[in-house]
């Protein structure tokens, strides 16, 4: 069947919703407004204003409600309406959702789930166009999940909720309207290891979320000139799947790392770090990353689009590691 | 006074309420020419307009003076302009140009002037609302007999800072005026569904610190409680807050399908549109004729007009110059090393409006 | 009763008396054994005790039900041992043993215990205040009849997630009971110099919820106002507030050289100790002889002696286990994946205390 | 004369409030209590309450007030107890702090100076003993400061004050006690370069903060065994001095960067990534890493001290850096 990522994570709310009657969605404008992007649309309908609970501008409020009534045996899905208000609600996740059964020695779980909104593209300005995910894979004690695919935008969920421990989920905004074929009974998936995308022998490019359209794009274009790049899926921020990066990097000799972070202390660095420490003498040449510029986004199309990583600039940086070294 | 609605009663000056319509209609056609905008996608990124809540900024913005500071929220274009904003730089910014207030760096939800110390456009809901105390903590150190108005939604009064913010202000006793703009709803959620006390003035009363609601779209009532208020709070009297009773006529936002309200409710409003409120009060008065009305909608129609050509002549910033203004630059351009100086783009829509704004 | 001080009247059974005075005794007694082994060096870390504010926990805890919860603070010694942790599990808890109820990972300021529902601990200020509202969604959620109860100081009111914490539960008629504990000082800072509103009970009443003050030096009042509420809020009556009058003796905790206080103040409210103040109303009354205070005395300080020696012969988790506990693990260790059973230490330390601990 | 690290600081704040009356020091319990680390003890007495400005609990409220403070003209020194609350400020450091200068197109400065104790080491459990300074790291407009000396405790503040933009000032609980000689006359120092604390031919120990005197003691013991470590204190982690790095394994080729973050993401990625991209083939052997375990820090001291970089570490990690490649 036809369906957008949008529609997908939808999918993936009412499964949830009907096989598990603990499970509940909680945020701002998740109700009535119908989701501030949407995806929860119709379900208020469908499962009331219980369940589908439309709170305050309370951020550290709610996402602490949501951590209590884990620890009280539910499965609450609490939806940030974007990362960049999800500082708000940090000292909950960091303080309690991710510490509370180190601190209780075993005790006490928070089987949480956090939904949230990342990423630039859309002329949103310096405080809306945040792409976090990558800092709070940073966080021992919480799982960070990065959907790019239909499939894991429907099946990441209802996984994320088996899991006794909390688990953020980034929806790339640009990526809600992305459409295309989805199977029907397209289920639950896999929450721990990375996915080729393409597989290749010549450089490996390793992204994932909101940047993967664009690295399948650079993927075409380097074909075209004959480089057959690896695109590799990390699809888990934390914890990373460190085989699969390693296989990868084992294949090709040669790495870079897309993300729209800000290049410093970006997840890329952390990729990078690891390969080098695992696969040096694998590498034939540096470990490439391509990032945002580090600069609050702006407004303006242009510039905004001049921060962001592009097919020109990911197509650049892996012919400058494939020409390197040797 | 706490908790009691002011309505404005007593005679005004007539041309002073001309002027007042003539404040509101500015908002209202730079607001209506934005949704315009939009829908030809000369404008992006989230836009929030103000229309039926501009006796609100009209009513606060008079009783300021030059020296004060104003802070204010994503909905804030009538704000920017009732403050001294040219309309040309507002629209030059949401065009994403160099002559834009911001360079084209903020857009619509972030327009800042040094110039009329006007603080933002802040696109988190309460973000703002210490910005305010600290600016008001900066004038009360400094011994300076300024005043900070901060705007914000009743949205706003749900989040954690805004309990900080009013707390640090009447604890400090600092000179700030807290204006919520109570328009009953925050995006889809209604007051009822966000606040276990949906008496706003109340609940800032129980910081102790004054606090009226008054008739957000009464011009003259929300002048008078701005003034008796302002003044309040340059003499030395603290923090006061205003709870302006409002309403949005439009979407939350360009993207808003508005499930949350029915049309007959925003009807029931729209007879209250502070516009036409004021300008039937003036015909009734004998106070404003029919050449009169004709005159100022066709003023702020020119006004507009000229800041969509200004707008329109703008030029994006060079792409190389993408990484400036994360630090600040040694020395450099002098332009930005002044703090309260007018940037050379908000000045230059400013000669082009070929006219004074009628804004302090 | 909203703002009024709540103190208690009436005449109360004896021997439930004496129980009060012994759970505040026993407190008392844990928190001068941690004293006192802080200075031996046997518990490190920051230490924050509660030994003038027995009388809180004591009153409180009666009320509860074992299928209620309760969160607590970085002060919580004494509500983790009326509430039915062990003095055992407690004490090697602060030795960082594996005998301790979070097997050394915890310390002082993070006691938690399932078997018991004690949700912590919390070392951030106000932290503890959503997971109580999310512990009563759940159990409203789910039609279950329990009640939750949340500890905090006078200070965490001016935290932002006070304010949106009792809004949330307010809003959605929340079973739970909030519990401010206000000494009057968050660390240094005296609650003058911290709120501008300084009636807190009055202050929680703006949210539109029941709150009362209530001597926090009476066992017998806390109790009375603490079972009317639990009462309100079990039925059915939404969340409660009750502000407890209550005062520090000690330090805030063992780095605090107390130069905010004078030591005349603290000598006038430890005349209205707690411990002191029923002892003296019980003899009076002829109701408490000489020997059965040693008596109480004496069960009190041997159930501290024997978590002592339980703490004493506790042993360090084997360093290999460090990374434990920051995701759970699968299938596992079958004690660790129930959720609401004891832990097995927990449970031996309170078969060595070798006799009930007396509290539900 | 003799200082410790605490009376550094504290020379350090009241120099900057008797040069410049538009400064002021701003936190919980700065005042009345004396500084909960006693940093600011004596100053309330000597400066009155109003530059000695003790605040409620209310971390986003005073960093924001500071921020709008800075905004009005003054120089806020604004004091978090620990960085560990600071997550409750981050939204108004994030969003409010870095970015106004930007989304104002050059016109707003905010010359703001956020100061906070750092760490773990003392047994304070999991909330209590956060290294996050590297993760601030990250964000653009901030500049983040770690001073591990007598003279930058002194130094640095005045220097962070004449920026006109935000810096961020990290203390390490740990080094409050330290005490040593200080020039009468120590004056403000430079914030831009990092120093070489320990110069040497064979591996480029890099670090900062609280784990340098460790990493010094680490270089002892390898000179001892015949390995000349060079010891480099980053100093100031945001922007990073990269020509210094970079210098120093061109002398050594061979590097470990220590930190007391946990590793994923930490500020050892990042330097460890820049090493990799500019260095690469001055390598002689991959880039190492000491950080901490990636755990809440426990409570118990055997397995806080486990958990965190300790001198057998480092030095193990700089023997198999010395001992790889060839
Ligand atoms: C902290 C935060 N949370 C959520 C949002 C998304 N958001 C933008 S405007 C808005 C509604 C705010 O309502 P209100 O304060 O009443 O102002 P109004 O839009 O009605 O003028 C929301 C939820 C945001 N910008 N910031
Ligand atoms: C968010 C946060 N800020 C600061 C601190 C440091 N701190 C610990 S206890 C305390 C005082 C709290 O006072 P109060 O809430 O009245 O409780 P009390 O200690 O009097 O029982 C402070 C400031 C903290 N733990 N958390
Ligand atoms: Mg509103
Ligand atoms: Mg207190």
């Amino acid at each position: 069947m036809k369906s957008s990522y949008r529609e997908a994570l939808r999918a993936g709310i009412r499964d949830a919703m009907i096989r598990d009657e603990r499970v509940f969605l909680m945020g701002e404008d998740v109700g009535a407004y119908g989701g501030s992007f949407a995806v929860s649309l119709g379900l208020l309908e469908e499962f009331g204003p219980d369940r589908i609970r439309d709170t305050p501008l309370s951020e550290s409020g709610f996402v602490g409600a949501g951590i209590g009534a884990a620890l009280g045996g539910m499965r609450p899905i609490v939806e940030i309406m974007t990362v960049n208000f999800s500082l708000l609600a940090l000292d909950q996740i960091v303080n309690n959702a991710a510490t509370l059964l180190h601190m209780s020695g075993g005790q006490f779980h928070v089987p949480l789930v956090i939904r949230m909104t990342t990423g630039a593209g859309r002329q949103l300005g310096a405080q809306h166009s945040h792409s976090l995910e990558g800092w709070y894979a940073h966080i021992p004690g919480l799982r960070i999940l990065a959907p790019a695919t239909l499939e894991d935008a429907r099946g990441m969920l209802w996984t994320a909720l088996q899991d006794p421990d909390p688990v953020l989920i980034f929806e790339h905004g640009s990526l809600y309207n992305v459409a295309g074929e989805l199977d029907d009974d397209a289920g639950p998936v896999d929450i721990s290891t990375a996915a080729i995308r393409r597989p290749g022998k010549d450089v490996s490019l390793i992204t994932y979320g909101g940047t993967l359209p664009a690295v399948l794009d650079a993927a075409d274009q380097l074909a075209a000139d004959g480089i057959d790049a690896e695109v590799l899926d990390l699809r888990t921020l934390r914890p990373l799947d460190d085989a699969a990066i390693l296989a990868s990097v084992a294949r090709t000799h040669r790495a870079v790392i897309i993300d729209e972070g800000w290049r410093s202390g970006s997840l890329s660095a952390e990729v990078s770090a690891r390969i080098t420490e695992q696969a040096f003498f694998d590498l034939d040449a540096p470990v490439g990353r391509v990032c945002s510029a580090e600069v609050p986004i702006p407004y303006a199309k242009h510039l905004e689009l001049a921060a962001l990583p592009s097919v020109e600039r990911i197509v650049a940086a892996a012919k400058a590691t494939a020409g390197a070294g040797g | 006074m706490t908790g009691t609605s002011v309505r404005h009663s007593g005679s005004v000056d007539a041309a002073h309420s001309r002027h007042l319509l003539l404040q509101m209609l500015r908002v209202r056609q730079l607001e209506e020419k934005c949704v315009e905008l939009y829908s030809a996608a000369k404008i992006r990124g989230f836009l929030h307009v103000y229309i039926g809540e501009e006796a609100v900024a009209a009513g606060v913005m008079t009783s300021l003076a030059p020296e004060d500071a104003v802070v204010a929220t994503y909905r804030e274009h009538g704000h920017a302009l009732l403050r001294g904003v040219p309309a040309g730089a507002i629209l030059a910014e949401m065009y994403g140009y160099v002559e834009g207030c911001c360079r084209g760096r903020g857009g619509s939800m972030h327009l800042f002037d040094a110039g009329t110390r006007f603080f933002g456009g802040n696109a988190i809901v309460a973000g703002g609302l210490p910005l305010a105390v600290g600016l008001a903590l900066a004038d009360k150190m400094a011994g300076r007999s300024n005043v900070t108005v901060c705007f914000f939604g009743e949205g706003a009064v749900a989040e954690g800072t805004f309990h900080e913010s009013i707390n640090l202000a009447a604890l400090w006793q600092l000179p700030v005026l807290f204006c919520c703009e109570n328009n009953l709803y925050a995006m889809g959620t209604a007051l009822v569904r966000s606040e276990s006390q949906t008496d706003i003035a109340l609940k800032a009363a129980a910081y102790e610190i004054p606090a009226w609601a008054v008739d957000g779209m009464d011009v003259l009532a929300v002048e008078e409680a701005a003034r008796r208020a302002v003044d309040a709070v340059r003499s030395g009297g603290g923090p006061h807050f205003l709870e302006l009773r409002t309403y949005r006529f439009r979407a939350h936002s360009m993207f808003d399908p508005e499930r949350y309200r029915t049309k007959e409710e925003v009807a029931r409003w729209m007879e209250r549109d502070p516009i036409t409120l004021l300008r039937a009060a003036l015909e009734t008065a004998g106070q404003l004729s029919a050449a009169e009305w004709e005159q100022l909608q066709a003023d702020a129609q020119a006004e507009v007009a000229a800041a969509v050509d200004f707008a329109e002549a703008g030029t994006p910033e060079p792409v190389e110059e993408l990484t400036r203004f994360v630090y600040s630059e040694p020395g450099g351009d002098e332009e930005l090393r002044t703090g309260t100086a007018t940037r050379a783009g908000t000045a230059a829509a400013r000669r082009h409006a070929g006219k004074t704004t009628g804004t302090p």
